[in-house]
């Protein structure tokens, strides 16, 4: 075993780390966001939209995620400096950059996947629990976050931090387009070195943590309802 | 309550059929404020399905629904069926509104003090507080104060009724529906939700109540309602359709009583 | 026998497997010499990038034949070969773009450079800092978003680089912007077959057939039919 | 010569079309990933049942589990029992005068995608036995149903509905993933889309046919899940 | 019945708590065959703990148990805790047992009918004809004969409640274990029930039974058990019970039957 290199990396290792982690918070956080709304469009949407939604988790979740990626940076990422105006704006070294394309799609990418769960969830809450928020004049916009929410999500918690580490595990195809997160430095760590466990063995110990904080937050949010068995 | 004002709760020749089984045809019933209205019926006769159709819990195919002067709007949707015009209305009136079901339906994500205060605090917009202190006595009154901080699936059948009873109350509804509100609950505690129904009564609310316990139904309200076969075969004071039923079939039933 | 690893992308005109599922190109040729050379019979593994020093070390096979690299820092890791071939180093970009490939010539601008080649070494002692770098795992990636306008210039292999402005995509958009001027000391090493560090006797093997190749006539009569420059390099 | 009709050339299933190999490829992707997708249903039943009756030390061994093989990158986890396991393998059967056995890596990445999918189906099937109101459990109990049968007529329908939106998404991510055995030097469809349009050059037009070959697989998946789900949630009244 | 047999069912000192909360502080009873015993107590006293640690779906802190002369063979566990040694023997013991659940506790994937048949061609291994058989037989019996194909989550409460008895009768259990089987039905039914507990006990059958009606524990049972803060306070025939209680609890309880 050889770590000697880490002296000369270790920036590069700490910025990538950064870059980690910030596709993760952003990718879930905002998927998760779209994902209810895909998720209640398709179990209690009108039909049209129902169609639609299907069809988009469809389609996001039978192809791979490098192929969104590729299409959304390639494909419309190089249409982009065809709409009049956005290259002067403020926007455009936002929207240049491959971490936006990333960021993006692996936010479409795992709302596709958290809705599908979320559906299940949403469909799992027993009836009565849902007619009791109604019978005491709940909104529909009050019964969602008060009780069908709550409710689903906590039912498919074990699952949501299975899709959070599956989405931590796809951050390093944002390589493709130039990001160099954590995977993407040990990447080149190998290229350069040709070292093959190290330097992936520090982005374990990395990711092992990461994943620990995961579960442990969702271990807690879980424990904060017994559940009788 | 004078003749004058309006009724606190009308319903009109309501309808309701799952498939080609029709549960109501054609339920009727006016209620001023502060009645207690008991029904009665076989199991399975539509008494629950009536409950939720007042609140549109289930959607009746047809009738009229008058709530303290306020028509709820319908139109006719596929088949003639009717449908909410306003779901806000609904809602609205919803929270003049309380149910205990039958089955509770507490939450389970919730504590009892957590599942009596959601109402009054996320849909009445009431201070936490004094939700919470309101709650607190409610819960005392039910006898579940020490197990206010319990998760239902912790708690026995009666204390989960119970809670259920505390957190329609906790709502202060004009009207209540109560689906057999006593099944779980032993002879005592049946006195004290007795006596609490009373009290309400007298403060001018208006009860609906589904039993079985035709004691309590007779000791309770002051109307009775004896469903069967998705009509209302019998009504009037409770000594009437106790005492001196015109039905025979309501003969048969109440008579069970004391065989 | 002998098997070579050889990464299992397409990398022409180098290596790449066809639609038959047959091995072609340059260095595949290159291979059947040396191994005739050798009077061994050879075989091919293949294996992705990140297979290919795991399955060396693993021994499925016996050398790396995949155009990689010659570094110090790899050369702790495993043995090389001598060079076998040894292309110069270009830019290409944009045509509407400054012309020339000094380090003056791209002040200002983006070059998009291919993870751990000698390009991007020379890139760090040249032109860090005078312009920013975005780094690709395959020049691939570089060639599309020099296309879409992302990045200025593409630095690296001249071959790969030119087949590149040969292709549909690359005529209409790009040019060459000339070679660089050259560092042995970064550029000289070329391209070499990796071995494990203690197969002495293949290495000795190996090296001896490639000169012999090399003087024989063989290397240029492939290279020939490829290229019309010398591959070998100085 | 017109475009598409080189489109078509490029696409067709003869050599030098590239057609065959993308087809060819779909199929080791759909071999690959059921063959580790049964690996890790198995694994997660055991896995879920462990978690949710087991004692502190199996608790722990399946903690460990879930949390060590979902973090570790499959990259590292295929190279090492690949190249290192079979090397220490090898070894050790070396040491005890056997011969040397070859792992095939077609086994190797069904062993290797399989017990990644255990771990996370561990997690999506315990919270799905969660879900199940426990009083249906325990009237199994009380009918004196033995554990594997209370599990094969009550548990296991009573879990389903919950579980496959979760089953179905490890489903697709696992036909994605299998693209990691490119490593061992197992061609499936995201090599051979690699390898076709490295050649040619054309990118785009191969790229967009994996990915409809990609959403084949999964609209039939699809199906088969939607009539699982069907199955499954009969008995349930309709939410909303 | 002679006296020389052994009691269908022995229970000795039955403890258990949750938490630092103890339910039941020494519970002991015993059953002949064709015994059928009423336990009331107020909600929350630990009757439905003490059913369900019979057959050990809580597992009791202590306690002795003996199905038909046969001992359970317990363990002590950590903490001095008692712990089945054997599951398999428990499995066994259940077989011959048949509860009724407070909350019915059907399973909502399989239909009225699968329901019933469940038990006995899985664990029994009825075969399959003759289970539908003597299904249909019983669910006629409860009145769902027409409901038979039906889920239960489209069924009333009191439906639901007879198909759980329907579930339970079809075992054929030798002891049978009625938690409220009377909770959400109407006189009528109540009837019904009561009629069908005698037919059992007359078979031999061994019943125990929790009720809140205290009418229908007079005359259903021919022991009654008053439980009050996790012990027996009071027991006896129905007429001492309920007629000439010695605790003042006890009094208080049952008196409150006709206020
Ligand atoms: N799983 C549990 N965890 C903790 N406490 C429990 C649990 N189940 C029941 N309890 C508590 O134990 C006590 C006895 O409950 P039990 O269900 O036996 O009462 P019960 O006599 O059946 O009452 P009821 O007539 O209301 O059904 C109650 O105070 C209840 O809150
Ligand atoms: N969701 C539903 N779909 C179809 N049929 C239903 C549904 N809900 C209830 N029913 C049927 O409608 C009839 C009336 O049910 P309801 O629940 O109103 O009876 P109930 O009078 O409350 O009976 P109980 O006293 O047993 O609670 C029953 O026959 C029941 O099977
Ligand atoms: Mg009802
Ligand atoms: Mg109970």
């Amino acid at each position: 075993m050889n770590f000697s290199w880490i002296f000369s990396y270790w920036p590069l290792l700490a910025a990538g780390a950064v870059q980690t982690v910030l596709l993760l918070v952003i990718s879930v956080g905002f998927g998760f966001i779209l994902a209810i709304g895909l998720a209640l469009a398709q179990v209690s949407g009108p039909r049209w939209l129902k169609w639609l939604t299907r069809g988009y988790c469809t389609c996001l979740r039978g192809t791979p995620l490098l192929i969104q990626l590729w299409l959304l940076y390639y494909g419309v990422g190089s249409l982009l400096p065809l709409v009049p105006g956005l290259r002067g704006s403020f926007l455009w070294p936002i929207v240049r950059e491959g971490f936006f394309f990333a960021a993006l799609s692996f936010t479409l990418n795992y709302a596709a996947y958290e809705a599908e769960v979320l559906r299940g969830a949403l469909l799992a809450v027993p009836k009565g629990e849902l007619e009791a928020g109604r019978s005491f004049g709940m909104s529909s916009w009050t019964l969602l976050r008060r009780i069908w929410l709550p409710r689903a999500v906590r039912i498919a918690l074990p699952t949501i931090a299975g899709e959070v580490v599956l989405q931590l595990k796809a951050t390093p195809l944002a390589f493709t387009v130039t990001v160099m997160d954590l995977y993407a430095v040990a990447y080149k760590v190998r290229q350069d070195t040709l070292l093959v466990y190290e330097p992936l063995m520090v982005v374990t110990v990395f990711y092992v943590l990461l994943t620990l904080l995961i579960t442990r937050a969702f271990k807690l949010v879980e424990a904060q309802v017994p559940a009788r068995r | 309550m004078t003749r004058l004002a309006p009724p606190a709760l009308l319903v009109d020749d309501v309808h309701k059929s799952y498939g080609i089984h029709e549960v109501l045809k054609g339920i009727s019933l006016s209620a001023a404020k502060g009645d207690v209205i008991s029904l009665i019926g076989s199991s399975g006769s539509g008494k629950s399905t009536f409950l939720r159709c007042i609140n549109f819990l289930e959607i009746p195919d047809r009738g009229r629904f008058v709530f303290n002067g306020e028509d709820v709007l319908l139109k006719s949707g596929q088949g003639g069926r009717a449908y909410p015009a306003s779901w806000r209305q609904i809602e609205r009136i919803r929270t003049g509104l309380a149910m205990v079901f039958q089955s509770f339906n507490l939450w389970p994500h919730m504590t009892v003090l957590e599942n009596v205060i959601e109402a009054p605090v996320y849909v009445q917009k009431m201070n936490r507080k004094e939700a919470i202190e309101r709650a607190e006595g409610l819960l005392a009154k039910v006898g579940l104060y020490e197990k206010r901080h319990v998760y239902p699936a912790f708690m026995s059948g009666g204390q989960q009724q119970r809670a259920s009873i505390a957190r329609a109350l906790c709502v202060d509804p004009a009207v209540m529906l109560l689906d057999e509100p006593t099944s779980a609950l032993d002879p005592e505690l049946v006195g004290e939700v007795l006596k609490v129904i009373r009290d309400l009564a007298e403060e001018g609310r208006t009860m609906l109540l589904v039993t079985h316990e035709m004691k309590f139904a007779r000791d309770v309200s002051n109307h009775v309602m004896f469903l069967h076969q998705g009509r209302v075969e019998e009504e009037g004071p409770p000594a009437q359709v106790f005492g001196a039923p015109i039905s025979a079939r309501c003969r048969e039933f109440t008579g069970a009583l004391d065989n | 026998e002998v098997r070579f690893g050889v990464m299992n992308e397409a990398y022409p005109p180098f290596f790449t497997k066809d639609a038959s599922g047959k091995w072609v190109g340059w260095e595949i040729e290159l291979m059947d010499a040396v191994c005739a050379e050798m009077k061994e019979t050879c075989s091919i593994v293949d294996m992705s990038w990140d297979g290919l020093i795991p399955g060396l070390e693993a021994k499925k096979f016996d050398v790396i034949w995949s155009s990689m690299s010659i570094t110090d820092e790899r050369k702790k890791t495993i043995d090389f070969t001598g060079k076998y071939y040894n292309t110069p180093s270009k830019l290409i970009g944009a045509k509407d773009g400054e012309t020339g490939a000094s380090p003056d010539d791209v002040a200002g601008k983006t070059i998009g450079i291919q993870v751990s080649t000698i390009q991007s070494d020379y890139y760090k002692k040249y032109f860090a800092d005078k312009a920013s770098e975005n780094t690709y795992t395959t020049l691939d990636e570089a060639f599309q978003d020099l296309s879409a306008g992302r990045i200025d210039y593409v630095f690296g292999d001249s071959i790969p680089l030119s087949e590149f402005l040969k292709s549909d995509f690359g005529k209409d958009c790009c040019e060459d912007k000339g070679n660089v001027k050259d560092d042995p000391a970064i550029l000289g090493s070329g391209i070499g077959g990796g071995l494990r560090k203690d197969d002495h006797a293949l290495l000795e093997k190996l090296n001896a057939a490639i000169a012999a190749v090399r003087a024989n006539g063989k290397y240029a009569e492939i290279s020939k039919k490829y290229f019309d420059f010398d591959p070998y390099g100085e | 010569m017109s475009s598409t009709q080189s489109m078509l050339e490029l696409l067709s299933p003869y050599p030098p079309g590239w057609g065959g190999v993308l087809l060819s490829g779909a199929l080791s992707t759909v071999m690959i990933s059921l063959g580790a997708y049964l690996v890790g249903v198995l694994i997660g039943l055991l896995g879920a049942t462990g978690k949710l009756k087991g004692n502190r030390p199996v608790l722990f061994v399946l903690d460990v589990y879930t949390t060590a093989v979902r973090a570790i990158p499959e990259l590292i986890l295929i190279i090492g029992l690949y190249y290192a396991g079979t090397d220490g393998l090898n070894r050790i059967l070396l040491s005890l005068g056997l011969p040397a056995i070859e792992i095939n890596g077609f086994v190797a990445a069904i062993a290797v995608l399989g017990i990644v999918q255990g771990a996370y189906m561990t997690e999506v099937l315990r919270g799905a036995i969660l879900a199940i109101p426990v009083g249906q459990i325990e009237a199994a109990s009380a009918f004196g149903m033995r554990p594997f049968l209370r599990f094969r007529r009550i548990v296991l329908p009573a879990l389903m509905p919950n579980a496959l939106p979760g089953l179905a998404n490890l489903w697709m991510s696992v036909t994605k993933d299998s693209a990691l055995i490119a490593v061992v030097g197992y061609q499936e469809l995201a090599l051979a889309t690699r390898l076709a349009a490295g050649n040619t050059k054309h990118y785009f037009l191969f790229f967009l046919a994996a990915a409809a070959l990609y959403l084949v697989i999964t609209l039939l998946s699809n199906v088969v899940f939607g009539l699982l789900e069907s199955r499954f949630r009969r008995g349930q009244p309709k939410t909303a």
